[in-house]
């Protein structure tokens, strides 16, 4: 059983998926209950992974190795490390979680779940993929029920969202497989495993392609491939559609899950494949987590709808990854894949929450509310407890990521570091003026009826609430978990060459 | 007859004479006996290759299975033509143009 | 002797093939074309492929040819004993095919086969054939029987009046 | 004592959570006196430590805690908590306030809608800021620092109903962190240059010679001495918010809107001196530049907010501003090397101005019960103008007020006149024997004894002017007047209390002398050594010996102004000798300039806030309506439109040459007879064709 955690803690949800398209569409709680016990399993699956998993080397473990298409060196491959560690207890956690969100889905629920397990399997298997072709489809199987879930279950322009989604990660996937291909033609023996590939780095940085740096070129394209999920400045306008399109669930899944596999992708792949290339753009890498940062922050401001406001806080975030990966240096890359969870875990929380006050009121122009702290003083509390982690408030787990990301990287980045600060003004900015907005002055009489919010609604904030809370007080667990792994990359990357700084 | 060339001449004489036929008769029935002599001229040089060639069975093998799709083909072949004859009260193929419109 | 008849039978298929392209009359081109597949059975026999001789005559002259046979009877009024048939654009069928022959020639005379063209006989091809059937072929054998019961079943049904 | 300081800084936190998770249960059933009771048991624990300390008599106490907290394996942090006297000091000083504060609210907020979680908004204050106090490095001194701007932004915030209560609340937050962008660089460039953030192996390191060595590898080889001074400053940037020093003072007067006691906690005595706390740990750090920059901007806050404090009309308002302008002295008396008199001052301070807010808040919670019973909710509780005479109604708020009015304007016999003397005889002698810094270098040290004895005579003017019109004169609103009532005992007693806490002998003993500063306090606390050793460091020496010289003639002038300011305000608010409103028509410009805080609040907002807001509006539309809109959308309409053309020209083009050669068969067909179009054969012999003809041009 043990050999075997990975795959099944991967291809549970197909099951699941399988097993739900049996169910008759009648029975909604069979297909609602049906889903929560595939996703907990599941979690408790990544638990147990956790408890197997021996976080003092940086060695990848649990592996499942087998040949899949021998003709052209296509493997099985699965494995984890201290960097993919967290991200599948967070898949798991907030697939989970999601699945109490997505309990008022109104239409084709059998459909719906049915989906959302697959792609839940989809990114699962992304995060436990070691080899690349493996890795690719794993990619692409999530990307279709994205599709479905938000053109069928989304908002009013959900179809637009769907397929702007879609074609704008379609893209980037197209340019992916070039890097993945020409990954796997310069190396000798042709190869998808990320590990010989790892191994072989030094000839990719030698090779020609098109005329230039090979390791250079399939660097931009597997970047580009990355940074529209991440998304990265200037590849983030599907993000705010989609977010706002999706259903609570979906967007709580998009934020928390599907934003870090961009990230991943660059610390699974692109660091230690093409480190040459890696520290040749890490200086570029690090000005565009400002943009992220700053960018995200300002276009948050001026934002009247709610989710948007989240979605652009999202792209503000995910700024501070990339400036901690980009300065290569042990805190920042702690930093970093650290602020990939809490991201995912805060992040989720506000989608959830935002989902709770759309249910209610149906509509969410942060203008509109008014003073309904007063109706329902719980939701503000725990909104308030959201917004403040989110704007990295010391006691919450963001804090210490954004802290650790800034402290990686003010000694190689000192200037853009110093901007990067703004970030925090900000980011307590548009969280506090639209708290205020919402919760505070007088009570707009609209919404003297308000619903509290409900027991199935704080089921899935709670857990949230507390990994946030905790890992803010003592976060030593999870920087354990991945510590040996980063500071191993780290060094890997960094025996390529100093990073020009700035 | 103990060269390979007099049996390949011969078989791209009959190929070419079924060619022939399939190209310009009207008759649907004399198309299908076209492709019979096409195919028996494949058959001819399978078995001379593996005779003077490849020195093992799996020309013949080939053959055999051939024939046998000739056999099938051949079957279904008549069946069509038969049904073109029901509804039309003729099997000229220059006059089956729908693939025209 | 052997060279002789082989010439003849060369001979047979030859002339045997060019009535059944040229013909005018169908029922003699269908004589025509028993004499091709008769020859060309002679042609396997010279070829030591005694096995394929035989369901060549088996498969083709009693199988096909009866087909074709019913085909002409069933498609043509029976008072007409003289079934003529005519063709189309036989000035371009000829330049063609004779171009199709030269390209067929000039490709394969010239060509310098790998391993030589020395003739080998074979002693038992029946067992050969038969050993092969069953192991190399085996999937192929099977597949085939499908086809056949498929074809079977296709040219009943497409056969049937009512369809 | 590590293990009382544990409990000290728990304890509250304990408060907190009782009250968020089950005070609304318990808040009909006195759920209120277990917070006051924890607050008060903290006291009693930091009185035991008081008295621990003042046992042991060693000036140089001190202990430390480490506890690792982040462990990357190749970066580390530690927290720890750092006990040495000042700590001990420090922690008093706040479980005086915190307990005192809990104990007046429980009358003042009493039927309040929000009562159980104010207490438990209090326990979290409290908590966060024994944390500050207790912190041994900068990294935990920055999350408490967060910690205690949360609970303020909570506090302030506690009326959210009211817009200006929200936006108060939310300026703070805000205020603060543009402060603490600047703390954290400069922690950043600490952490990077020494690898560490501890308080202890900063001075040590940089002692040590490790900042000289290391400083080079930022900024692109800067002079080690210059980085330190950028690093103080920064870390001293922290403290020019939280402590509401010059710019970034706005938010404090805004914070007014908080209830009273937490203004009085919050705002005057304990978390507004927090910045000075912090610049008292950075003090060993400093360089002589630095140190100039934060004693020019102490002054200038110092008396800038004095001037705003005169022309003021709610009373709260002018309590703040003469917060913000003490909490200037403090900067400035440490940017001057007066580090035990900076320090003595925050002290001090603390218990008169705590003091203070509280006894305003007696005013105010009487001024609102009059105005209840009147029903009247137009009128403003907090108006002076609606005030006069109220001395005999309320006698203890009244003697309240003028012993801690006292103190704050300098009187001898008051804690405020030894702190305050000490501080201006500090200006005097940076002024007069400092040599180093770039306000002696440009010959502008004497500036700031101006800006001492300047804010002084101003700070006694309006004091007085405070107490005139609140207690003196006629009744201006004779019928709230009529109902005013003197507040209860749960009021009254923190009152006396601190009082008391502001006599002077409070900090003296054993000496009783009141015109000199020499006592246990003192003794107990002073100054450090700089560590800083690269040849740009304070002259201490120099101006230690010339603090000696400057004492007499600063004591004798710090009283001489403050009496010029007491009798003007005689003149003008109690005798009526010189018309304010003349007064103030013939200083005009400069009259409403003061009035409306010199217009720095109109030039945030309208300087810098609503043009950042509209550029923000600007580019979240660019994002979406044009960036999104033309750029990505575009591009994708673009594909499809060259789709289009690529389908127009496969039905002109490619389709054309299809047909093209249609149409030369249909010729050759017309013409040889041969072929006609739509039959399998002519396909077939079109295949043919294209066969041969490949091979033949293959061929030749």
């Amino acid at each position: 059983m043990e050999n075997h955690l990975l795959s099944i803690v991967t291809f549970l949800p197909i099951f699941g998926a399988v097993v739900i398209a049996l169910v008759p569409r009648e029975k909604l709680n069979w297909i609602r209950w049906g889903a929560a016990a595939i996703t907990g399993l599941q979690l408790i699956l990544a638990i147990w992974i956790l408890k197997v998993f021996d976080f003092s080397t940086p060695e990848v473990q649990l592996v499942e190795h087998y040949a899949w298409i021998p003709d052209f060196n296509i493997e099985f491959f699965m494995g984890i490390d201290g960097l993919s560690a967290p991200m599948v207890l967070l898949t798991a956690l907030l697939s989970f979680l999601a699945v109490f969100t997505s309990w008022n889905i109104e239409k084709a629920q059998k459909g719906y779940f049915a989906l959302f397990l697959l792609l839940d399997a989809g990114m699962m298997g992304v995060f436990v993929s070691l080899d690349f072709f493996l890795f690719y489809i794993f990619w692409e199987v999530m990307l279709l029920p994205m599709y479905f879930l938000i053109g069928i279950w989304g908002g009013p322009q959900r179809e637009y969202a769907a397929i702007k989604f879609f074609l704008y990660t379609l893209f980037g996937s197209v340019l992916l497989l070039l890097g993945m291909l020409a990954l796997y033609f310069i190396s000798e023996p042709h190869t998808f495993n990320m590990l010989i590939l790892a191994e072989q780095s030094s000839q990719f940085g030698k090779g020609l392609l098109l005329g230039m740096n090979a390791g250079k070129v399939i660097f931009i394209l597997l970047f580009v491939g990355f940074a529209i999920k991440v998304p990265i400045f200037p590849f983030h306008t599907w993000l705010p559609l989609a977010h706002v399109e999706a259903p609570t669930a979906i967007s709580v899944i998009l934020a928390g899950v599907l934003l870090k596999m961009g990230t991943y992708g660059f610390l699974r792949i692109s660091f230690p494949i093409l480190k040459e290339a890696a520290i040749w753009f890490a200086l570029p890498l690090a000005i565009l987590g400002l943009i992220n940062i700053i960018y995200g922050a300002m276009a948050a401001l001026a934002q009247r709808d709610l989710k948007k406001m989240v979605a652009y806080s999202s792209v503000s975030h995910m700024g501070f990854v990339l400036l901690g990966m980009a300065a290569l240096t042990p805190a920042g890359m702690n930093g970093a894949v650290f602020q990939m969870f809490n991201h995912g875990t805060i992040s989720a929380m506000l989608f959830m929450l935002v989902g709770v006050v759309y249910d209610r009121a149906h509509h969410r122009d942060i203008e509109g509310f008014g003073g309904i702290a007063k109706v329902v003083p719980i939701y503000a509390g725990v909104t308030a407890m959201a917004f403040f982690a989110g704007l990295g408030l010391p006691g919450f787990s963001g804090f210490i990521s954004e802290a650790l990301c800034f402290i990686g990287a003010f000694p190689v980045f000192t200037w853009i570091t110093i901007f990067a600060t703004l970030g925090i003004v900000l980011n307590a900015g548009y969280f506090l003026w639209a708290y205020q907005r919402i919760f505070m002055g007088e009570l707009n009489s609209k919404y003297e009826n308000l619903e509290e919010i409900n027991n199935r609604e704080l089921f899935a904030l709670i857990p949230l609430a507390i990994i946030t809370f905790f890992l803010g007080v003592y976060p030593t667990p999870m920087l354990n978990l991945m510590s040996s792994s980063l500071n191993h990359l780290v060094e890997v990357v960094k025996s390529a060459g100093m990073v020009a700084g700035l | 007859m103990d060269h390979l060339n007099s049996y390949l001449v011969l078989s791209a004489i009959l190929f070419s004479l079924g060619l022939y036929t399939v190209v310009t008769r009207r008759n649907a029935v004399a198309i299908l006996m076209g492709v019979e002599l096409i195919l028996n001229a494949a058959n001819i040089n399978f078995v001379a290759f593996s005779k003077f060639v490849t020195h093992n069975l799996d020309g013949h093998l080939i053959s055999v299975f051939i024939i046998m799709l000739a056999a099938a083909e051949a079957a279904v072949a008549l069946a069509i033509i038969l049904n073109l004859y029901n509804d039309r009260g003729h099997i000229n193929v220059d006059e089956a143009n729908a693939l025209k419109q | 002797m052997a060279d002789f008849i082989f010439w003849m039978i060369w001979a047979l298929i030859v002339a045997s093939a060019a009535l059944v392209a040229f013909g005018n009359n169908l029922i003699h081109s269908v004589f025509a074309l028993m004499g091709t597949f008769l020859g060309v059975a002679g042609i396997y026999i010279f070829l030591n492929a005694d096995f394929i001789a035989v369901t060549q005559i088996v498969v083709y002259v009693g199988g096909i040819l009866v087909l074709l046979v019913f085909g002409i009877m069933l498609t043509n009024k029976i008072q007409s004993a003289q079934i003529s048939q005519s063709s189309v654009q036989k000035g371009l069928g000829v330049l063609v095919v004779l171009g199709v022959l030269a390209i067929v020639l000039t490709a394969v005379l010239p060509h310098n086969w790998v391993g030589g063209t020395t003739p080998m006989a074979f002693d038992d091809t029946v067992k050969g054939i038969g050993r092969l059937l069953f192991t190399d072929y085996l999937i192929l054998f099977e597949i085939a029987s499908v086809l056949l019961l498929g074809a079977l079943i296709g040219a009943a049904t497409l056969a049937r009046k009512e369809l | 004592m590590i293990k009382l300081a544990l409990f000290i800084l728990f304890l509250p936190l304990l408060s907190f959570a009782l009250q968020i998770f089950f005070g609304r249960r318990f808040e009909d059933k006195k759920g209120e006196w277990v917070s006051v009771g924890i607050q008060f048991s903290t006291l009693i624990m930091s009185l035991v430590m008081l008295v621990m300390m003042l046992s042991k008599g060693d000036p140089d106490f001190s202990i430390e805690l480490h506890q690792s907290w982040l462990d990357l394996g190749l970066f580390k942090i530690d927290l720890g908590i750092y006990i040495d006297n000042i700590t001990v000091i420090m922690l008093n000083v706040v479980a005086i306030i915190s307990a005192l504060v809990h104990l007046y609210s429980t009358a003042y907020m009493a039927g309040d809608v929000r009562y159980s979680r104010y207490f438990g908004f209090l326990g979290i204050f409290t908590f966060s800021m024994n944390g500050i106090v207790l912190a041994n490095s900068l990294f935990m001194i920055y999350i408490f620092w967060e910690l205690v701007g949360l609970s303020s932004y909570l506090l302030i915030g506690h009326w959210w109903e009211k817009d200006s209560a929200a936006n108060a609340g939310k300026k703070a937050f805000i205020t603060n962190r543009i402060g603490d962008i600047g703390m954290f660089t400069g922690m950043l460039i600490i952490a990077t240059v020494l690898g560490t953030f501890n308080f202890q192996l900063i001075a040590e390191r940089i002692h040590d010679g490790m900042w000289a060595a290391n400083a080079g590898m930022l900024f692109g080889g800067i002079e080690p001495h210059k980085l330190l001074t950028i690093a103080g400053v920064l870390v001293f940037m922290g403290a020019v918010g939280k402590s509401a020093q010059f710019p970034l003072h706005v938010w404090l007067p805004d914070a007014m809107e908080g209830p009273t006691p937490v203004s009085a906690l919050i705002h005057a005595a304990t978390m507004v001196a927090a910045g000075v706390y912090l610049t008292v740990r950075i003090f060993p750090f400093l360089t002589a530049d630095a140190m100039a920059t934060i004693a020019f901007v102490g002054g200038f806050t110092a008396i800038y907010a004095a001037t705003i404090a005169i022309t003021q009309n709610d009373i709260k308002k002018v309590l703040a501003y003469s917060t913000v302008s003490q909490l200037g002295y403090m900067i400035m008396a440490l940017g001057t090397g007066a580090y035990v008199a900076g320090f003595f001052h925050l002290v001090t301070h603390a218990m008169f101005k705590g003091a203070l807010f509280l006894a305003s808040g007696s005013v105010i919670h009487a001024m609102h019960h009059s105005l209840h019973h009147l029903k009247d909710h137009e009128t403003d509780p907090q108006d002076m103008r609606n005030m006069g005479g109220l001395r005999t109604k309320m006698p203890i708020t009244f003697g309240v007020f003028m012993v801690t009015t006292a103190s704050i304007s300098g009187i001898p016999l008051f804690s405020g006149f030894l702190s305050k003397d000490a501080i201006l005889a500090g200006t005097w002698a940076y002024a007069a024997n400092v040599h180093d810094g770039w306000l002696a270098h440009l010959h502008l040290a004497w500036i700031l004894p101006v800006f001492g004895f300047g804010a002084a005579a101003i700070t006694a003017f309006y004091m007085f002017r405070l107490i005139f019109m609140t207690f003196y004169g006629e009744p201006r609103q004779p019928k709230i007047f009529k109902h005013i009532k003197e507040s209860p005992k749960a009021m009254t007693i923190p009152l006396v209390v601190l009082a008391t806490m502001s006599l002077f002998i409070v900090f003296t003993l054993p000496s009783v002398n009141p015109v000199s500063d020499h006592g246990w306090f003192t003794t107990m606390v002073q100054s450090p050594e700089s560590a800083v050793t690269t040849g740009a460091a304070f002259d201490l020496e120099h101006f230690k010996h010339g603090l000696h010289e400057a004492h007499v003639p600063a004591m004798v002038a710090s009283i001489t102004v403050a009496g010029l300011g007491i009798l003007l305000a005689v003149l003008v608010y109690l005798l009526g000798k010189i018309s304010a409103d003349n007064l103030a028509a013939k200083l005009g410009a400069l009259y409403r300039g003061s009035y409306n805080k010199w217009y720095m609040d109109e030039f945030y907002i309208n300087g810098i806030i609503r043009p950042f807001l509209k550029g923000c509006n600007a580019l979240g539309r660019f994002d979406l309506d044009f960036y999104d809109h033309y750029l990505i959308n575009g591009w994708g309409r673009n594909v499809k439109r060259s789709s289009k053309g690529v389908g127009l020209a496969d039905d002109l083009i490619v389709d054309g040459a299809v047909n093209f050669s249609g149409i030369i068969f249909q010729w050759l067909g017309w013409t040889l007879k041969f072929i006609q179009t739509g039959k399998i054969q002519n396909y077939l012999i079109f295949v043919l064709i294209g066969a041969v003809m490949l091979f033949v041009v293959n061929v030749f």
